[in-house]
Parts: C-alpha cells; structure tokens; sequence
C-alpha cells in the first residue's frame, strides 16, 4: 500500500445539511503528498464542503478523513497542519494586511523578526508591499483575495486548501500567481487542493483533477485523461466544449469502431476499454479537433454555417448539421481568413479518427 | 475601647452624639440604616448580623420582646434613668423599661397651608373628607398603619388594631372615596409644601416644624377625631456582640444633654426630662413638637395588631390602592 | 480507526464540555446567589405566615397561592376572584409595555446615532448615555422632579418661550411616571441596541438603497431585522424591570396606585404576608420565564442560519 | 448643493439623539446647580456657595459609603461581565440543543424576580451562612451584586454574538489559534463594544442597586444608594446633591483620563 | 451632439480615499443606452470605486455624473434606476433567496402576484428553482452570486451595474448566463455595465471595453479594436497574450513601417496614426498570430523551443530568440502533432505583417 505517500486519504464520506440535503454522497479520495490537487464541478456540487471537511469545520456525517495516515476527526482545525485560503476570504476587519498575513506564525509562537520578514516575503508575492498598512476593509475586492491567500501561504502548512483563490484578480495577475503557486508547490512540498471554476487553470496546473457533481466524484485523473478521455458524457460536456454524435456501432475492433452516425454516414471512432462495444453509443468531439471548410469537399457530416462568433484568440464556427444537431468547430484565428466562411455558407466539418471517442453510457 | 454597631433608621443619628460617645468611651461606631420597621424586624430575626443596637419603633418594640431579639438589659437599673419623663416609663409596650431607651417620639397629623384653606385644621377630615380647596393638593404618607388608624379614629372607632367590621367599612369606604381627592401618596419633600405642590397632607410634627420654618402659612393640626403617637427606642440584640457597650450607650442617651443632640439633629422630640434646656431655640416651644395641651389626650400609641387584624388591613390597603 | 458515529459523539462531547465550562461560573453564580434563593422563596410560598412577617417554618399551606387569585373579603367573607391583584398586574403591564416602546422608540435613535458616529467618537457617547446614571437613582429621581415640576426648568422655559400659557402638568399624572420611567429605563435600552448596531454591516444598506428601498425602509427591512437579537435584549432589560418598579411610580406618579413591584413589597413589608409575596412573586417569575423560553426556542429555531 | 445622500442616515435619528442627551443632562444639570444652593432646599436657588459641599466632605458616613459604592460596583461588573461573556459564548458558539433555551432562561433569572423578593430570599441564605461561618464581611454584597448584575452583561452581548457569524473565528482556528487564542484575538476585539456596553450597564445597575443591598448588608456595609434612603423620609438637602456631583465629577475625571491614555496608544 | 443617446455620461471623476489616494483620477466616460460596456483592468485599478459612484454610494471628489443627460449627484441610490449585482453579493442574511429576488420589485410597491411570477421567473433563469426557500447562508458562493444576479435583473432597472458578477460560477454555467444576459441586453434595452477579469467574457459580450489603469482610463474602444489595436503597450499587455519586441523605424509610410530589430532582422509592421512615424518603437505580435516552424526555412526571428505547454484546447510554445528575448507562439491542438516540435529544438518564428503592430510610446 503506499499509504505513507498520500496526504489526504478520504475515505467514503458523506454529509448530510439537516435531515435529508446530501451535499456529499460517499466521497472516496486519495490525494498524494505534494501533489497538485484540483476540485472541479458545477456550482454547488460540494467542493467547499469537502474543503470543510477537511479543514475539520465540520464533521462527516459518515465515512472518515485521514491526514498523513492519521484519523483526524477528532483533531481540531488549529491542530490541523492545514491552511485554508477561504471563498468569501474570512479576513478579520480589526486588523491590517499585515496583520492578517502574520496572524498564523504569531500563533505558531514564531520570533517577531522571522514572522515580519515573512510577512514582508508574503506581500511582495502576492505585489500588495504598498497596501500593507490598509485595514482589510479598505482593499478591493481583488486585494482582499491576496491578502487571503498571502494569510494562508505565510505558515507553510502541509497541506493548502485553496477554495478559487485567484477567481477575483485579473487574468495577468492570476497568470502571474498561478506561476508563483506552482513554483512554491514545487519548491515546498505543500500538497494543494485546489478549487477553481477556471478550467484551463485547472488544466494547466494540476496534477490530478477530481470531477465532481451533486455530491459525488465522477472522475479522477490527470488533466490530459480527463480532457482527452473523458468517462461520460457530464465530464466531456463540464472541461471544456464538446459536440455529441449519436450513432450506433457497426463493427468494434479492440480500441476503434465504426459508428454509423444519425445521417447515415459512417466514421471511425477511439473505443476505450470502458465504454460499450455495440449498440447505441455517444461520441464526442472537441471543437477544436474538427475543421470546417466551404470547398465542397466530400465529408461525413455538412449544414449550414449558422453563426461566426470571434472570441480574441479564435473563433467560434456553429454549424447547423444536416439531421438538425449543432456542431461547434473553433479555429484559431490569424491575420488571413477564409473569405468563404461567412455565415449561412453552406460547409463541411471533418475530423480525425483520434479526434471522436466513444463514451461511456 | 471596642467597637459598636446600631442599627437604627436612616438620617436619625446625629453625629455629634456619636463624637461624642466615641471619645468618651473610646469606642469605635458604626451606624447602619434601615428604612422600614419591617426590614430591621426581618433583618434582625434571620441573624447572622453583629448589631448592637436597634432602633424599633413603639408599634414593634413588642414584638421584638416577644420574639426573643431584644436582651432584658435594665435601662431602669442605669445610672441615667432617672431622667427619664415619668410618662414615658410605664409604657405598654415596655412597661417599667426593661429592655428599651426613648429614642424621640412624635405625632402624625395635618399640615395645612392656611393661605389656601383656613377651616380647622384638627381634623382628620383634611384628607379623609377634604374640603374643596385642597382636593388634588394632599400628600398622604404611605404609611399603611397611620392611615388607617387615623380613618379609624375618624369613624368612631377607639382601637387602632380593631376588628370591628362596621367600622372597617366605613373606614374602607371612606379611603376609597377619599383617594381620588389626594395628589400624592409618598414621603413628604419640604420643597414641595413650600413650593406650592401641596398645600395640606398626612405629615409628621417634626417634618411639619420644617416646612413652617420655611413658610409660616403652614399650620400642624392635631386630629381632634384621635391620632397616633410614636416612639422610636434604643434597645440591645440578645446577638449583640458588644453588649457592654451597648449598655453604655442606651445609660449615655439618657443624659439629658445627650437626648437634646439627638433632638437638634432629627427635630423630634425625646423623653428624657430636662434636655429642653439643651434644645435649639426653635424647637422649645414648637406647637408641632410640643403637643399643646388641649390635643394631648388625643394622641394614642398604635400596638402592632395581631396577624389577623393586619391581613384585613392590608386587604383595605391594597384594595384602597388598586 | 473511528468511525463516523464516533467522531460525531467525540465531536459532540467537546461541544458539551465547551458549553458546560464556559457557562459554568454564571450558572454557579446565579444558582448560588439566585436559583438558591429562589428555592427559599419556593418554600415559603407554601408555608403558614408568620404573624409578624416571615414563615412558620416546616408548617404548609397553600393559602398564600390561594390568595393570588382568590381572596375572601373582609366583610362578607364570600370567595371571589383577587380583582386588586388583577387591576394592580394589567396596569404594571400596560405601564411596562408602554415604556418599553418608548424607550425604544427612542433609544434605538440614540444608539443609531452612537453605532454610525465617528468610531474614535463611540465609547465617548456610550459613556454619555451611562453617566447620568452614576448618580443615584433616587437623587435622579429628585432631579427630575424638578425638571417636570410646574415651577420646575421645563415649564418655566415653556412658558418664557411663550409656548405654553399655563404650567403643564406632569407630575403626579402618568406621563409623569411614563417619563420618569423612559428616563430610568432608557440605558438599558440603548446599551444592548448600541452592542448589535455598532457591528451592523451597512454594505446590505447599501444593497437595498439600490433596490429602491429608501433610508426609511431600509430601517424597516434591513437594519431592524438584522439587529433583532439587540432589540430584543434591550426590550427584555427594560420590560421586566419596569414590572417591578417602583421608587419611579412612587416618587414622579405621587404613588396612589400600586404596582406590582409595590404589592409584592407590601407583602413582605407592612403586610407581613412573605407566604402570598412569595407567591406573587413566582407567579411573576414564572409569567416572564415562560414568555423568555418561548422566545429563545423561537429565536434559536429561526436564527441558527446566522452562525453558518 | 442639496445634501448629500448617506445610507446611514436616518431623517431625524440625530435630533432625536441629541434631543435625548439634552433630557439625559437637564435632570443632571439640574442637580449640579442645586448643589451649589446656599438654602438648605433643592427647591428655591436662594445664592451660590459651596457650604454644602464642606458639608458633604465632612460627613464620614458619605465617604466612606462611596467609597464602598466605588469598591462593590466595578469588581460585581468586572466579575459580572467575565462570567456572561463566557456564558454568552457557551449559549451561542455551539449546536442547538435541548436545554439551551432553559440554560439562557436560567441565566437571566435574576433579572426576573422582582428585587425584593431576591433580597429576602438572599437575606435568610446569607444569614444562615453568616451564622455558620461567623464571616460578616463585604462578599456577600460583592457576591449578590455579581448575581443580579449578570444578565445585564450576558443579554447585550449574546445578542451580538448571535448577530455574527463563525467564519472569521474558523478562519482563526484555521491559522493555528487555540479556542484561547481565537477569543483573545478574534472573538474578543470584535465583541468588545458589547462587553463595554454589558460592563456600563452592569456597572450601573450594581451602582443603583438599593434594596438587596438593604437587606444584605452587615453593619457599617453602608453604600451610596442605601445611604441616601436613610435621607428619604427627611427632608432632601442640598448635601446630596454635592456628594452626586462630586462623583460625578470625579468619574469624568476618572473617564477622561483613561480617554486620553487609550487615545494615545492608537 | 448625440445627448440623449448616452445612458450615463462620466465627466472627468476623480475620487479620493483620504486625503491622498486617488482611486479615480480624471474619469470620462460616455456610455450609451443599451450599450454593453465594460471595464477592465488590473485589481485595485478603480473599476467597484467607479461603479459606487454611478450607483451613488460614493460621491465624486470632483467631476460630475450624468445619467440620461440629467446630474444625479443629488439623487439617493434608491430614487436611481439602476441596480447593482455587488461584487460580494451583499444578500440579505434574514431572507431567503426568494425573499432577496423580490425585494426590489416589493420596494417599487408592485402587486404580490406579479412579483411571485417575476421571483419565478428569476429563479428559473439563473438555475435555482429549487433552492428558493433556503436562506442565503446556506447556499453555496456560487448560488449566492445567481441569487445577487437575479436580485439585480428582476426590477429590469434602466442601467445594470454588475461587478463581477460571474466569477463564482463554473464554466459551462458562465457560458449560460452570459448568454442569457446578452439576450436579456438586446431585448429588454438595459444599459450593462460590466466588469470582470474573463478576457474571453469581456471580448464575447461587450459591445465597448474601458480599459483602467490606476484609476485612469487608458482606452475605450470596440473588443476588436482593443484586441487587435491596443493603444499602448499597457493595454496590449493586459488583454490578451503579447509578444513584444523593440526595433527602430527605418522606412515609415501612410499605414505601415519597415522595422529593424534588435536581432538585426527586418520586418514590416502595421502603423497606427497614434504611433511614432520614426525612432525607436516596440512591436506587438499576438502569440496566436505566429507560427513555429522546425524545418530550418529562413524566417526574420529564430531560437530555441524552450518548453511546451499543454493547456487543452491548445499548446503553448515558448521559444527562446537568438538575442535573448522570449517570444511565446500559441497554436492549437490538432490530434495530428507536428513531432519535430520537441523542446531544446532549434526553431524559426515567423509572422504576417498584419499580425505586427507598432504601439503608441
Ligand atoms: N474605503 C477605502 N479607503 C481607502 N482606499 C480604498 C477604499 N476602498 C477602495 N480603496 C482603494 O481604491 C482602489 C480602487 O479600489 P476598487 O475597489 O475600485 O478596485 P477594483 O478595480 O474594483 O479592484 P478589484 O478588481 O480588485 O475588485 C484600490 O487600490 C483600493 O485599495
Ligand atoms: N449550511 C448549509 N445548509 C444547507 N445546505 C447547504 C449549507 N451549506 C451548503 N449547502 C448546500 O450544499 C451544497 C454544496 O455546497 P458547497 O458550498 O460545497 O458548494 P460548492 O461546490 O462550493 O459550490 P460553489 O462553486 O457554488 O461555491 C449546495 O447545494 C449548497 O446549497
Ligand atoms: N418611626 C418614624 C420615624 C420617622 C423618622 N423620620
Ligand atoms: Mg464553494
Ligand atoms: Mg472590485
């Protein structure tokens, strides 16, 4: 067993709100010393309860927590080696930035030279050096975030909960604080749990992901398993944007089959070991796996160009199919255009064999 | 040497006897007020408390005998009791003076501004039957035996502790009737005879001498109906832990110029023959003090009633009061 | 390794420690200095009265309960309902409940006032709303005689603004007693109102003011209900002490109508019936224990999503 | 320009507190000025002079009193606000549970028996005690005062407790902070304007407190309160009126000291 | 002079914290009616103070507001028909999510009936249909953030001021409700202002962005415009990825300049009329906008392929240019990958001169 090497060990654990609400449904996790851990999952699915949970605000309504290969249910928050950077940020109003950032080492009995040169390293980190006299209540929103995450950095916790650290602070700024938590993950051996509704965030920085929903893991892997491989349809449809085919398979061989598509045409499709061997199947396909093009080219599936929607770094082509479904096609954009594909163009999409898999039911 | 400890009602004991106790007899003393009759009574029986002295009042002091609190010290065997005003000294509720000491005793009865009303002021019809010129200006005390035993009087009856249920409605009906015409039921303020808010009341003589010092149209009038008289006594705890003292202290007050300090501090009279030569000026021949002649045997001393007469008048009070 | 149930029960257990110990030097105060007591006064509503005053100890009866609601009458001895006690209980109600709406009615002002002022400013009202209240209550009570007085400060300058003819008369009526009362009673008031308005967050203010609510509704809607627990701490400090008043009532009201605070006292007094005090006093107790357990039951049952 | 919008601003809430402070002092203001009457009434100004304040300073019985008033007061509010504020904490800083309302019922208790019978009842425990154990000294006052004066700290400061929320004590908690360090550090700096208010009200109420310590008090236990009902049924003369101003002045003096020390630690 | 068609007209705001802090410092603005606009720029930059002001919890230090063409200086928030969704939601903690939805329509004195129908109809849009009885504080940071939103739509104010008012919300969600707000812009005629840290977000649903700096606004203009025409150097670097290189004029004509590189290469790069016509300038390139070849062509910039990072729907290349400087190159996943690109390779970079744009100093 290599228990010694996971810091969190959730183990089946279940959390009801009053009588009847589960907010969690039998949560079994296994998170590794110093791995880079990330909650993902729609509004409201449980990650801060989990979060909670482990913080040791509230108690499982049954299953259990261990922490290093210990049962720490009955250990009290403060005797936690864990760090919460909290959603509503929790800072106390009565006290400076510094002072909030500070607040743990004190607690923790350290020196007061070794705490203020901490407190000093903090705020350069997270670039608040100026504002470090401020009540909290004097910081915007963005400022008040920082110094959150600077409070729950400064200690060094073995673990780190972090509950969308980053969601208020601008995309240069979180581009620039997504490299510094790497690094500290890196060079500190902290095991981060991560929530965050930033997908190419989680995508970037995790080492594993959890999918979560209504209270349950749907999914656990790295980031590339889930984009790529995604088990069901509501992982494929949550990371990232997906199209679905529906079909049926016609002949399935070890890990591909063809799948005869609504339109009839047929294609050829990844068939992992999980997903069903015959019959009535979903595929899908990512919209920046899929090309469109206006040549009249032969191609198993063609509609009408509904729409042309520019988003900066690419665009995004929707795609009436001929039987009625939608087909989103996104493609980077450069400086030369295709002149053809204007809207109600009449196209074809193509893609690859490795772009369509086959889901699970 | 030693100390001791009276308990004795509030503002009643002047300094300047007490001075001049403790440096006769070197003792140190402390005085403790009590505001009510019933809560040094209360006070007292529960224990535990390291008085000497208590203060009761003629109405209790037969109670405190009979419930054992008061120690036989024999005022009548000291030294100083010879001073003592003959009439004073086979009272019933002490009679021969065995355990007590007069303290100061006084009257209860009318005051009346005779600028707004000049009918006869000795008359408990005052603030029982007031005459139109004083209805809404009265202050009654709050003093639930004196103004019932006045209504008593008032309706024929001779006994402040009767049971008669004839008298006693007339005397209820009386209240009743009475109440609305009165402005207030409370410890009189001089300032509020003087500046006008009454213009008569229940009050006490040495109060009333007050208010006329201050406005001469004040006149004390002495129920011609009956009235009570009231004597405040010196006696020792059976608890007492300073006994000796204690008795110096009853022999001491009954020294004549002592009794007069007493006097010229409170402004009641006490019973001790010949402090009157010790008196301030005004208070020698002060009517409200000095019960003149034709009055004095209107004046009777109230017992304490027995436990059933006093829950029929608590039930008139507080029915009076409702 | 423990198990849900168990980390719950041990979870439990700590929180049953937490509330025994912390609260445990008040419950033991109070059980001593009060509860204890309370059992005396227990005891005596169910003995024989002593002729004059206390109990005989270790005789029982229950007339002293019996007589809070019945009494015989003195002269034809016939049973009837104690209508003196009922007329004295339903005006020391209404006088409290009266002044407990004033006192609101202007404390929560006042504590308005100090909770929004300048925060360097807050502890030097508050100690403003409490330094009247150094001086003793019955010299206050003096004072304020002389303010309401007809010759007193107020009617005199009244009059020489010219916006009165004659003197009002305030003294010796109930608004005499109301104002006293107002006057007696307005910290207790202000005090816990000021103690949940001074953390008010006015960001939810603010948030209402931009759904068209004006400053008034605001008040109503927002601040009001969000400061319930203060208002209801305030109320409870006035309304029952107000029940048991009287030097107020005596010395500005003249008196002439018994409180409830004044029939207990007359029991225990002048009345030498400590039996039927007792019992009055229980009756009272218990009234405004009851109305408290219904309300906290009701507060915790409705308020607990504030401590999430 | 038209008056700015605030939303803390409430149309006539100033005036009317500052109507209320105005009522608040006249009484007060009132009695100042008696004080320095040259008559021997509090109802006719008959000239200034300061006999009666010679009067109070002479008058052993007063000092001592106040001095007495000036001990019991502050340690029954000290102790008194200590005790219901950890109660306040035990009553709302935990699950709801069966017992609670009883326990908050329980605490407020004093409060809700009419003095009197509290001082009788006090008066036959106490005596018996005091027979038992031959002590007759101040505890007892001290201890009665605590009593009566806790549900007047305890009800301010639940109701604020209850007012906020816990996530700023379990982000303390969060940082290492012992349930001690979470109060001293956290709970603590944001209850205190409650604790301050529930130690005033305290405070006073034990500074006004006549009839239980009436009962209670041994001899020579004299307090202010109880002192100045031993006048109540002579005649009221200036004398009070010194001593009150005396203690007033002496508790701005007090105050305002203490203002001025805090003030400069800021 | 297009008066009566701006919704809120900004004149020069300047708003001090203090005595000294200028938070907003010289703000014009003209927004128009039924406009989506939107601010952007760093945390702390000013963008909740500006949006306070115009909701009118805060009064300008100088400088005057006016919303369809009248000052509102005097005008208290609740007689404004503008409503705010608060960057910290500001729910009322003594009502339920319900109870918070209809309360502004319940102040505007509106029937019971209607106002259950519109609280409906709110719950419904943003997803929260079964949670209508819970109180705010049981709710997930997510729900609450739905709930302000709803709270804010459902008295269909003149003007919407949201701060932030999706950063709570999961992905797929997000994309939800910012359609259902664009749609609800184009049909109800509300004037949006917007602020918020997605770029994507920002560049998808603005018909304007502002873009503030310290308090100041740097540029206002259409997404494209601030995408593909930043003004300076800053707004270029804030929106979006940017390369950056500097160079000298050689050649400058009417709309385009020759450029010589530190690396000695020459290049042709667009010239906007705000731009220096001679002297040395910096040049922006979009990494989306090159492209990375390893067949050794000859191309103006070359280095090395230092690291290649994954991030789902695309790759960033990071090359390392022979005099030192870094230049990033975004292309985007296709199943097939070009396996020449490995890091350490030897690579060229190569751009279109529509992809250069030489910025203002
Ligand atoms: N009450 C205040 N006192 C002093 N400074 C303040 C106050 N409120 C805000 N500030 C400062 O004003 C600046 C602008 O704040 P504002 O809240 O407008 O920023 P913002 O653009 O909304 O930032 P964010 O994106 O982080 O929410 C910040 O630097 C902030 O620290
Ligand atoms: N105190 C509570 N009482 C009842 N239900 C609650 C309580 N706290 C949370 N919930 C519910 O539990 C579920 C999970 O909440 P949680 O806060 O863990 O969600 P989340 O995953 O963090 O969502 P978000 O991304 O929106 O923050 C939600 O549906 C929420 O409504
Ligand atoms: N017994 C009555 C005493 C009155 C003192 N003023
Ligand atoms: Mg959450
Ligand atoms: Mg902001």
């Amino acid at each position: 067993m290599p228990e010694e090497k996971s810091a969190i060990e959730i183990c089946d654990v279940t959390k009801l709100f009053g009588d009847a609400f589960k907010a969690l449904d039998g949560v079994s996790l296994s998170i590794r010393k110093n791995e880079f851990f990330t909650l993902l999952g729609p509004s409201g699915c449980g990650k801060t309860t989990l979060l909670r949970l482990i913080a040791g605000f509230e108690y499982p309504t049954a299953g259990t927590i261990q922490l290093h290969g210990k049962d720490i249910a009955t250990l009290p928050p403060y005797q936690r080696p864990i760090n919460t950077v909290f959603q509503n940020y929790a800072l106390f109003p009565h006290m400076t930035a510094s002072q909030n950032i500070g607040f743990g080492l004190e607690m923790l009995g350290r020196p007061k030279a070794e705490i203020a040169a901490r407190v000093d390293e903090m705020l350069r980190l997270v670039r608040m050096e100026g504002l470090r006299h401020r009540r909290t209540t004097e910081l915007s929103g963005g400022q008040q975030q920082r110094v959150a995450l600077a409070r729950a950095l400064a200690p060094t916790p073995k673990v780190l909960l972090l509950d969308e650290p980053l969601s208020a602070l601008d995309y240069k700024l979180r581009k620039e604080m997504q490299i510094e938590l790497k690094r500290l993950q890196l060079e500190t051996g902290i095991t981060f749990i991560f929530v965050t509704h930033d997908q190419e965030e989680a995508l970037t920085m995790s080492d594993r992901i959890a999918v979560l929903s209504g209270g349950r893991v749907l999914q656990v892997g790295n980031p590339r398993e889930i984009y790529d491989c995604p088990g069901d349809r509501f992982v494929a449809d949550f990371i990232g944007e997906a199209n679905f085919l529906s079909g049926e398979i016609i002949v399935a061989t070890k890990d591909r089959a063809q799948v005869r598509l609504a339109s009839g045409a047929d294609i050829l499709a990844r068939l992992p070991d999980t997903a069903p061997q015959q019959g009535k199947v979903t595929i899908i396909v990512r919209p920046e796996h899929a090309e469109v093009h206006a040549d009249g080219r032969p191609s198993p599936l063609s509609g009408t160009l509904e729409s042309i929607v520019y988003f900066g770094t690419d665009t995004h082509l929707h795609v009436r199919l001929a039987h009625g479904d939608r087909f989103v096609v996104r493609r980077q954009n450069s400086p030369l255009q295709d002149a053809a594909l204007v809207a109600g163009a009449t196209v074809g999409v193509a893609f690859d064999l490795a772009a369509a898999q086959i889901l699970r039911n | 040497e030693g100390v001791l400890n009276i308990f004795n009602w509030g503002n009643y004991t002047s300094p300047e006897l007490i001075k001049k106790f403790e440096e006769k007899y070197n003792v140190k003393v402390t005085i403790t007020d009590f505001d009510s009759n019933d809560t040094a009574l209360a006070k007292t029986r529960q224990g535990g408390n390291d008085f000497d002295i208590v203060v009761p009042t003629s109405t209790f002091v037969k109670i405190w005998i009979d419930e054992g609190l008061l120690l036989e010290t024999r005022p009548d065997q000291m030294e100083n009791f010879k001073n003592v005003d003959p009439r004073w000294v086979n009272v019933d509720f002490d009679p021969g003076r065995h355990y007590t000491v007069p303290w100061q005793w006084g009257t209860t009865g009318m005051l009346v501004n005779t600028s707004v009303y000049s009918g006869d002021p000795n008359t408990s019809a005052i603030f029982l039957d007031p005459p139109a010129e004083l209805q809404g200006k009265l202050s009654v005390l709050p003093e639930m035996g004196d103004i019932l035993t006045l209504a008593i009087y008032y309706e024929g009856g001779t006994d402040a502790c009767t049971s008669d249920k004839n008298i006693l409605r007339k005397v209820r009906d009386r209240l009743v009737a009475a109440r609305p015409k009165w402005l207030s039921l409370d410890y009189p303020s001089l300032e509020k005879y003087t500046a006008g808010d009454f213009d008569a009341g229940v009050n006490w003589g040495g109060a009333s001498m007050r208010v006329r010092l201050e406005n001469p149209h004040f006149v004390y009038g002495y129920p011609k109906e009956g009235y009570p008289i009231w004597m405040d006594n010196v006696a020792v705890l059976k608890t007492a832990p300073n006994v000796e003292n204690a008795k110096l202290f009853q022999n001491f007050v009954m020294d004549p110029e002592n009794a007069a300090l007493i006097s010229a501090y409170a402004r009641y009279a006490n019973g001790i023959a010949g402090s009157e030569k010790f008196m301030p000026e005004e208070m020698k021949n002060a009517p409200e003090i000095v019960v003149p002649a034709e009055f004095l045997d209107k004046g009777r001393f109230t017992p304490a009633c027995p436990p059933e007469v006093n829950e029929m008048y608590t039930k008139i009070w507080t029915e009076v009061l409702k | 390794m423990a198990n849900a149930a168990e980390i719950a029960t041990a979870a439990a257990r700590a929180d049953v420690r937490n509330r025994w110990w912390l609260a445990a030097p008040a419950l033991a105060i109070v059980l001593l200095a009060a509860i204890g007591p309370l059992v005396v006064v227990v005891l005596y509503s169910f003995m024989v009265k002593g002729d004059y005053g206390d109990v005989k100890y270790w005789q029982f009866s229950l007339d002293g309960w019996f007589s809070v609601i019945f009494e015989r009458d003195v002269f034809d001895d016939t049973l009837k309902l104690a209508d003196a006690h009922l007329t004295i209980l339903w005006r020391s109600v209404k006088l409290s409940v009266i002044t407990t709406l004033v006192t609101l009615l202007l404390g929560f002002p006042v504590a308005y006032f100090i909770a929004t002022c300048d925060r360097r400013w807050r502890d030097f009202w508050l100690f403003m709303i409490t330094l009247p209240f150094w001086t003793n209550l019955l010299i206050r009570t003096f004072a304020i005689q002389e303010v309401f007085r007809n010759e007193g400060v107020l009617n005199s300058a009244l009059l020489w603004l010219g916006a009165i003819k004659r003197p009002l008369q305030i003294m010796f009526t109930d608004l005499g007693i109301l104002l006293g009362m107002a006057y007696v009673y307005l910290p207790l008031m202000v005090l816990p109102l000021y103690a949940s308005l001074e953390r008010f967050d006015f960001r939810f203010a603010e948030a209402a003011a931009d759904l068209y609510a004006s400053n008034f509704k605001v008040l109503r809607r927002i601040i009001i209900p969000m400061v319930r627990p203060g208002i209801i701490a305030g109320s409870i400090l006035v309304f029952i002490p107000s029940l048991g008043a009287y030097v107020t009532p005596r010395l500005l009201g003249g008196g002439r109508s018994l409180m409830l605070g004044n029939l207990i006292e007359l029991q225990f007094g002048q009345g030498r019936n400590w039996p039927l005090g007792s019992a009055l006093s229980i009756t009272l107790t218990g009234g405004v224990m009851l109305a408290l357990l219904v309300y906290v039951r009701a507060a915790s049952k409705s308020g607990s999503g504030h401590h999430g | 320009m038209a008056r700015r919008y605030s939303v803390r601003r409430q149309r006539g809430f100033t005036s009317i507190a500052l109507l209320c402070f105005a009522l608040l002092y006249l009484p007060i203001a009132t009695m100042v000025v008696f004080a320095f009457n040259a008559g021997t009434t509090v109802g006719a100004l008959e000239g200034v002079s300061l006999r009666w304040f010679a009067t109070a300073w002479n008058n052993d019985r007063v000092i001592e009193a106040t001095i007495r008033s000036l001990t019991v007061a502050p340690i029954a509010a000290l102790v008194a606000t200590v005790a219901a504020t950890m109660a306040a904490l035990a009553t709302t800083r935990t699950a709801s549970y069966r017992g609670l309302a009883f326990k908050v019922a329980f605490i407020n208790q004093p409060l809700m028996v009419p003095e009197i019978v509290t001082a009788v009842a006090l008066l036959v425990v106490f005596s018996r005690i005091k027979v038992w154990t031959g002590y007759t000294g101040i505890g007892y006052l001290i201890a009665a005062h605590i009593a009566f004066c806790i549900p007047f700290a305890f009800l301010p400061i639940r109701a604020r407790l209850e007012t906020m929320d816990l996530s700023l004590e379990r982000a303390a908690a969060d940082l290492y902070a012992t349930p001690w360090m979470v109060f001293r550090r956290v709970t603590f700096p944001l209850l205190w304007p409650a604790i301050l208010a529930g130690f005033m009200l305290a405070f006073v109420v034990s500074l006004d407190d006549v009839v239980i310590t009436e009962f209670i008090k041994s001899a020579g236990q004299e307090t202010l309160p109880t002192y100045m009902l031993g006048q109540l049924r002579r005649t009221v003369t200036p004398e009070m009126n010194a001593i009150s101003t005396m203690f007033l002045a002496l508790s701005i003096a007090v105050v305002t000291l203490f203002f001025f020390l805090s003030r400069k630690k800021d």
